[in-house]
């Protein structure tokens, strides 16, 4: 299990292995990748995500033990990033792996929904132009 | 008794910065807390609904009793992913 | 677009670049690993794939069209590889870039499902000790 | 006329090899080539039921017709993924 906030550009490879295992014959894993959004606003050409990290990290592991129990046993790794992310690039990464393929897609899919709602992060839409608007994800 | 106040995102516009210092009556609430931000700053008031507070980085609700020293953070609907 | 089949180790990364673009806010992948299963047969130590490349390479391009069709628009690349496979190794990849998550999820989990059912690849289990048998995949 | 027949997994080893040339009757269908297959190894009857084909790669029914130079794939259950 691999829990990380950060700067750094993502990579699915890393996450991959942290979930891998012999034991393991399905890895699911999902990247949210900022879109070339036309909003009302303007253009989207980034999008600033910023955490409260120390908050954020505990609710990512509790989401990550919360589907392990309902769908697995699978193991799971989440990654967020922080600061501008430009067109293309992905803002958060998830990796589950189970030993069935039903259970990895569910768990991952759980995880990605469950951190939408739970997990301390903000994100901040950047238009073309320089006008900014803090854009919530909308309620489930 | 003194609290650090962190606040993310719009709050933190609202607030006028990341953090600051907020003296509170011994025994207060977040929720008298947050009576004191929305006197200091009547567009608080509005927010209410939709703040969540954070108390020491862990998720509270605003009848939790605050103490010396802690760290409260205010936080809009999460955006993530 | 991107659909292969052949003896290489497969990679993850090439296939998500084959499907990212920036009118796709979602990627989602999946891993079939080769698990080390304890059958009645004996321990797997190896599965060995082999297909039918033309018809097995129809039937995936048809099963990304549909897939693109039923959940997306989305873009799918699917590649499957021959030859022995050791614990560990993946036998099967698949990435899904859409718009949006749920349509990215479902898009991949009806791939992996399809090609399962329909695609011209037969496995044998090789176990320790050297005793081997062809597995077909279960009738859904 | 000569079809090329190619067999797969466990039917390559019913067939004794991945690849045979056969002689049927002109207008003979895939039924019939079926028919002559368990006729020269009976090992073949039972396999009927799972067994799949394909003609000039393309899957399709037991009642397709043959002509010259076909190839003809004998498929067991798939098992990739």
């Amino acid at each position: 299990m691999r829990y990380e906030i950060g700067a750094a550009p993502l990579e699915i490879a890393p996450l991959i292995a942290a979930v891998a295992g012999p034991e393991n014959g399905a890895i699911v894993t999902f990247l949210g990748v900022v879109r070339a959004d036309d909003d009302p606003e303007g253009t989207v050409e980034a999008l600033v995500y910023e955490a409260y990290e120390e908050l954020a990290l505990s609710e990512m592991r509790a989401i990550g033990a919360e589907a392990s129990t309902r769908f697995g046993p699978a193991r799971v790794a989440i990654a967020h990033r922080t600061g501008a992310c430009g067109v293309g690039e992905a803002s958060v990464a998830i990796a589950v792996a189970a030993a069935h393929r039903a259970a990895a897609f569910d768990a991952c899919e759980y995880a990605i929904d469950e951190l939408k709602k739970r997990v301390a992060v903000w994100k901040q839409e950047r238009y073309r132009g320089g006008a900014a608007r803090w854009r919530p994800n909308a309620e489930v | 008794m003194t609290v650090r106040l962190l606040a993310f995102a719009g709050l933190r516009d609202v607030l006028g910065g990341p953090k600051r210092e907020l003296s509170v009556a011994d025994g207060a609430t977040l929720a008298d807390l947050w009576a004191e931000l929305v006197r200091a700053r009547p567009q608080f008031g509005p927010l209410e609904g939709s703040t969540r507070f954070a108390l020491n980085g862990r998720l509270v609700a605003r009848d939790a009793t605050l103490a010396e020293g802690d760290e409260v953070a205010l936080m809009p609907p999460f955006g993530g992913g």
